[in-house]
């Protein structure tokens, strides 16, 4: 039997879920002798694969590009992890959302700093009007809140996903 | 005060008449959830989340409010039960912007410890990110109404045992908040005493105390044991 | 909020006109809310001068309440020819016509013929329409405050309790809570200590507006069965809580409360006995919630309307901590009868546990709109058609609507259903204080559970969270379904949140606000699924949204 | 009246005992509500009555008049902002010269309130509880004014109109805006 596909995506995020996953240090060993890396910030591929089996996605969906891309994993991937919370609450993104973007968007390039410009308006991908978790755009089968959430945590849940299980993660992980 | 006999799930227990359920209940080590309630406050029933089943009453009580009487059944926890408590943190979470990141209490706020407790992992129901607004005009205090989940301790712990009663509810539905005075910022406040007794009893990082970062917030609470005692004794 | 308290827009107005000698016509001008928006007050006037100028000796003019068929004010009617007269102009001209038709009984409609009043049984509204609401004098000649008279003279106070228990009145506010078992709990309440009785007129109900003419057209009986009810439970003081929104009310409270204690029949020594009972006016400000018990008294108390939990029960510790007795406008205004005519008279009306009669503010689709009293157990079908006369425009019936926001619609298929409290309950819906709101086909049935959820959201009091934050997310919900947004899992979190908050909040309002959801669900689900699963809304109300999520732009 | 709580009422609600607490302004109004306030014995229960006796004679509820029934009735502060934001009777800011109340009760709402509501606050270019930036007019929501028959109502300066159309009410509100 061929080793699990396994993907790890990157929306709006501090990459800090990716750097709690390579905290799991020594067991990541074990993860990959169990499955195979086949997308993700941490390997080179470009395009996201067919028919991944497991997806943990970190990060809110804050732009267009965001939604595009994880409407793409969804219909690629089996089991769809929302790993942290960002990706399932909207968490530090969101906070963007009670001013609106035109609004954060003045801040950042004008008002708010020195030497101000516009706004860039090519190549960056248009902010949504609201930021969203990943469950309120594509369905999610397992979440994995925590700001991060422990390597203890993602090994735990990783471990039942590779067992071809689906974790119970309320005893696992919370909030912050 | 007479000795009353009930059953809490399945236990036999015994308390006081005029007692509550959710006091009888801890009291034997029955763990029922609560927010608004605070020992040595008085009762409000407003958070819900100690709603208990008790046999031949036509919906939930919640147990804060309700009296324990001879032979009562009390059942705390039942699928129905924890559905609604999910639903009521589900709400408190998305009314404002509780973002547990960047939050002073972190690791040490009700309003976390809860939704961890009700096993949720997630929110169904959309954020509604209302602008509720921040007021660090005090000099050792602030409040950060996006944090705030209405449980108005802060306005009894001010009001009945500092007797400034400083803090009110204005407005209401979703536009209600808790102020200082007449909306007066906290910082020119005439009658707030800077007793930092409403910072002490917030179940969350809305009242916070200055210069601490995220996840400092909260660890010390001495006043929270003296209301105790205070109740205790009368 | 719609005129000052003394609302002084328009001049003095004529006296009324009241020949000394033998009338061969009265003609009674509507003064209540509905005719006078209609410009009655101007009619009246017109019509006195006139009268006086014509030089007859023969008419009289008086001001009278509420007459009911407000859909075509602004009424007269002349009692001695048993005539009603609508749309009543202002024109000199046709004014004397008019009188010429008041003198000689021709025109208009013959009261006792017309189905409008034929199918009324009035108990509550038997002075409406008749008495000037304005002159304590007037309504004792009718027979007013014989009952407080008999009662506190003749009865004792047990008896008086025992006459209403054996009425079987139940609570005209909504619930349906006995009121003779109330008056009896709150008359052993309390050990001589203080007590009081609070008339609820606190009528918040979108759509109705019983009590608001009942107090505009006959306040004197709702006083008097106050003092009846103080008598009953042994209190002294009492208040009637009103709405702001409804001046005329609050004057016309404060003048007949002055008048009856000048007549010694409110006060000091009631007829001459060692009875007191003292009232006062407390005007609301404009909260839903303080139609809900606690939340009123926090209100007479000066505080935030919001609701406490019970128990205790106000009967028990109520105003200001003491026994209190709280009964709505049309229970108070039931209450004169029951003593004059037994209660045993009363319990005859009606059918089932619905004892007695009902006023409903019918309202809505329907040609007749107005203010009509009906026997307990009479079938919905009978109020829509044979009293309202249908649905105008040729439109049909869909959906009858009662007991405001916390009530349900009621579908064409179950109108032959008796109106009273337990079949109203088990068809999804409750009796309330009387709003019946009758819609047509052209009423989308999501706007209308939207459109009371939204109301539920602004008027929560905030302090519980079901109530203060669900309600929030309830109206999103129906928000999303309305603009055709929604997915069926919506519609199930739809149901699992209104289950929560119906048996979650602190009080009736938050228990309340999910009853529309549940009884448009239950009856109009295909109404839902069209919008879900079709995006269209099959009435013609809503508009859908488009699909796709808003990018910034940048 | 209210000899439950007769204790309370303190030198302040006795006859002939100098009253209350420095008048915010010379303004002659202040004396119609000390007479008020001693009417209902000065105590706090009288709070929602005097800030109706307030609203009639100044138009709205400043923080001056808050502060001042705030002594008056040895209520706090915040207490007294509590009672005055819960009621959606009173108003904190000055009102319009002229004030248009759409009622939105269940029959007019069925029957096109909601389209006037929109009108309106197209044409006047404010929402409901605003005023325009002339302070000519307030657009104003109710609950329901029991005009059920006249649906849909909008009571313009205190006078009712029933049965109105969008267009006619817009241009007839538009004239005193």
């Amino acid at each position: 039997m061929a080793k699990p596909r396994l993907a790890t995506i990157w929306l709006d995020g501090c990459s800090g879920c990716h750097m709690s996953f390579l905290d799991l240090d020594e067991r990541l060993f074990d993860v990959f002798a169990r499955a195979e890396l086949v997308y993700g910030p941490l390997v080179d591929a470009k395009e996201f694969p067919e028919d991944v089996d497991v997806t943990l996605v970190e990060g809110a969906v804050s732009t267009e590009d965001d939604l595009r891309r994880v409407r793409e994993v969804r219909a690629k991937t089996k089991i769809l992890v929302s790993l942290g919370d960002c990706a399932v609450t909207a968490n530090v993104p969101g906070m963007r959302n009670p001013l609106g973007p035109k609004a954060i968007l003045e801040t950042a390039y004008a008002s708010g700093v020195t030497g101000a410009s516009a706004a860039p308006s090519e190549w960056v991908p248009a902010l949504l009007e609201r930021v969203q978790p990943v469950h309120a755009v594509v369905p999610v089968d397992v979440y994995l809140p925590g700001c991060p959430p422990s390597a203890d945590v993602i090994a735990e849940a990783i471990d039942q996903l590779l067992a071809g299980q689906l974790p119970d993660t309320a005893h696992l992980a919370s909030f912050g | 005060m007479s000795v009353v006999t009930l059953v809490i799930d399945g236990h036999d227990v015994a308390g006081q008449s005029g007692q509550s359920i959710l006091s009888v209940a801890r009291e034997h080590g029955i763990a029922i959830p609560t927010l608004c309630h605070l020992d040595g406050l008085s009762e409000v029933g407003a958070c819900r989340l100690c709603m208990v089943e008790v046999r031949g009453a036509r919906r939930p009580l919640a147990a804060c409010v309700t009296e324990v009487q001879e032979h009562m059944e009390v059942t705390t926890t039942t699928d129905e039960l924890t559905d609604y408590r999910r639903q009521i943190i589900e709400l408190l979470f998305t009314e404002r912007n509780h973002v547990c990141a960047v939050c002073i209490a972190n690791r040490h706020c009700e309003l976390q410890d809860l939704a961890k407790a009700l096993g949720m992992t997630h929110f169904d129901l959309p954020a509604l990110n209302p602008s509720a607004g921040v007021d660090a005009s005090h000099e050792r205090f602030g409040i950060d109404h996006n944090r705030c989940v209405l449980c108005t301790r802060c306005v009894r712990v001010c009001a009945e045992i500092e007797g400034a009663h400083t803090w009110d509810v204005r407005g209401r539905a979703s536009e209600a908040r808790v102020i200082t005075d007449l909306g007066t910022p906290w910082g020119e406040s005439p009658t707030c005493t800077s007793c930092g007794k409403c910072v002490q009893v917030c179940p969350t990082g809305a009242l916070f105390e200055k210069g601490r970062a995220v996840a400092e917030g909260k660890e010390r609470r001495p006043y929270v044991p003296f209301l105790v005692a205070r109740n205790r004794r009368s | 909020m719609p005129e000052p308290d003394d609302a002084p827009a328009r001049a003095r107005h004529h006296e009324p006109v009241l020949p000394e000698g033998p009338v061969r016509a009265t003609a009674n001008v509507c003064h209540a809310a509905g005719c006078l928006s209609l410009g009655s007050d101007l009619v009246f006037d017109r019509l006195c001068e006139r009268v006086e100028a014509s030089g007859t000796d023969d008419v009289g003019v008086r001001r009278v309440g509420c007459l009911g068929l407000c859909a075509q004010g602004p009424l007269v009617k002349v009692p001695e020819h048993d005539r009603l007269y609508a749309k009543v102009p202002a024109e000199p001209d046709e004014l004397d016509q008019l009188v010429e038709q008041f003198r000689s009984g021709t025109g208009g409609l013959v009261v006792s013929e017309d189905p409008f009043f034929a199918r009324q049984v009035k108990v509550v509204l038997r002075h409406c329409g008749s008495v000037d609401p304005e002159e304590v004098e007037d309504y004792v000649a009718k027979g007013g405050y014989a009952a407080l008279r008999r009662a506190v003279t003749e009865m004792t106070p047990e008896e008086v309790v025992a006459e209403v228990t054996e009425s079987g009145l139940r609570g005209r506010g909504g619930a349906g809570y006995p009121t003779g078992l109330k008056w009896a709990t709150v008359a052993k309440s309390g050990e001589g200590g203080h007590k009081y009785v609070v008339c609820n007129a606190d009528e918040g109900d979108p759509g109705a507006f019983m009590d608001r003419s009942v107090l505009e057209s006959c306040p004197q009986q709702v006083l008097e069965g106050m003092a009846i009810a103080a008598y009953a439970v042994g209190a002294n003081e009492g208040y009637v809580y009103v709405r702001a929104e409804y001046p005329l009310t609050v004057r016309r409270l404060n003048s007949a409360i002055r008048q009856a204690e000048r007549a010694g029949l409110l006060g000091t020594a009631i007829a001459d006995t060692s009875f007191s009972f003292h009232l006062e006016v407390r005007i609301g400000a404009g909260a839903f919630v303080c139609g809900e018990e606690t939340a009123l008294l926090a209100s007479i108390e000066g505080r935030r309307g919001t609701p406490r939990p019970r128990p205790p029960y106000p009967a028990a510790a109520g105003l200001f901590g003491e026994p209190t007795l709280i009964n709505n406008v049309e229970t108070f205004a039931s209450i004169s009868a029951i003593i004059e005519r037994g209660g045993r008279w009363y319990a005859a009306i009606g059918a089932n546990k619905s004892r007695g009669t009902k006023v409903f503010a019918l309202a809505g689709a329907v040609e007749r709109t107005g203010l009509i009293e009906v026997p307990m157990g009479l079938s919905l079908r009978q109020i829509v058609f044979e009293i309202g006369g249908g649905v105008p425009g040729g439109h049909r019936c869909k959906a009858v609507q009662t007991g405001g926001p916390s009530g349900g619609c009621i579908p064409e298929e179950l109108l032959d259903m008796p109106v009273d409290y337990e079949s109203l309950v088990s068809a999804g819906s409750i009796m309330g204080s009387g709003g019946m709101i009758v819609m047509d086909e052209t009423t989308c049935m999501v706007d209308v559970a939207r459109y009371f959820m939204d109301f539920c959201r602004e008027e929560s009091c905030s302090r519980c969270v079901p109530c203060r934050a669900g309600t929030v997310q309830m109206h999103r919900l129906l928000d999303r379904i309305c603009s055709g947004l929604a997915t069926r899992a919506d519609l199930e979190r739809l149901e699992r949140l209104a289950a929560m908050v119906q048996r979650a909040s602190l009080c009736g309002l938050g228990q309340g606000a999910p009853s529309t959801v549940f009884s448009t669900l239950r009856y109009f689900k295909d109404e839902y699924l069209a919008h879900i699963d079709h995006r269209t809304c099959p009435a013609g109300v809503c508009e859908m949204a488009p699909f796709e999520m808003a990018g910034s732009g940048r | 009246m209210t000899s439950a709580t007769a204790d309370a009422v303190g030198a302040r609600g006795t006859p002939g005992v100098p009253a209350g607490p420095a008048h915010p302004s010379e303004d002659r109004r202040w004396r119609q509500v000390d007479v008020r306030i001693r009417r209902l014995g000065a105590r706090p229960d009288g709070l929602i009555e005097v800030l109706h006796t307030l609203q009639q004679l100044f138009g709205y509820l400043d923080d001056d008049a808050l502060a001042y029934v705030s002594e008056a009735l040895g209520v706090p502060p915040s207490q007294v902002m509590g009672v005055a934001t819960f009621y959606s009777f009173f108003v904190l800011k000055p009102q319009g010269a002229h004030t248009c109340v759409v009622c939105t009760g269940t029959a007019c709402y069925l029957n096109g309130a909601k389209a006037i509501l929109r009108a309106l606050r197209e044409a006047l270019g404010v929402e409901v509880g605003g005023t325009t930036a002339d302070a000519s007019l307030s657009l104003l929501g109710a609950r329901c004014l029991g005009a059920c028959s006249q649906a849909p109502a909008v009571v313009l300066d205190g006078e009712v109109h029933g049965k109105v159309l969008a267009e006619e009410i817009t241009a007839l509100v538009a004239s005193h805006a």
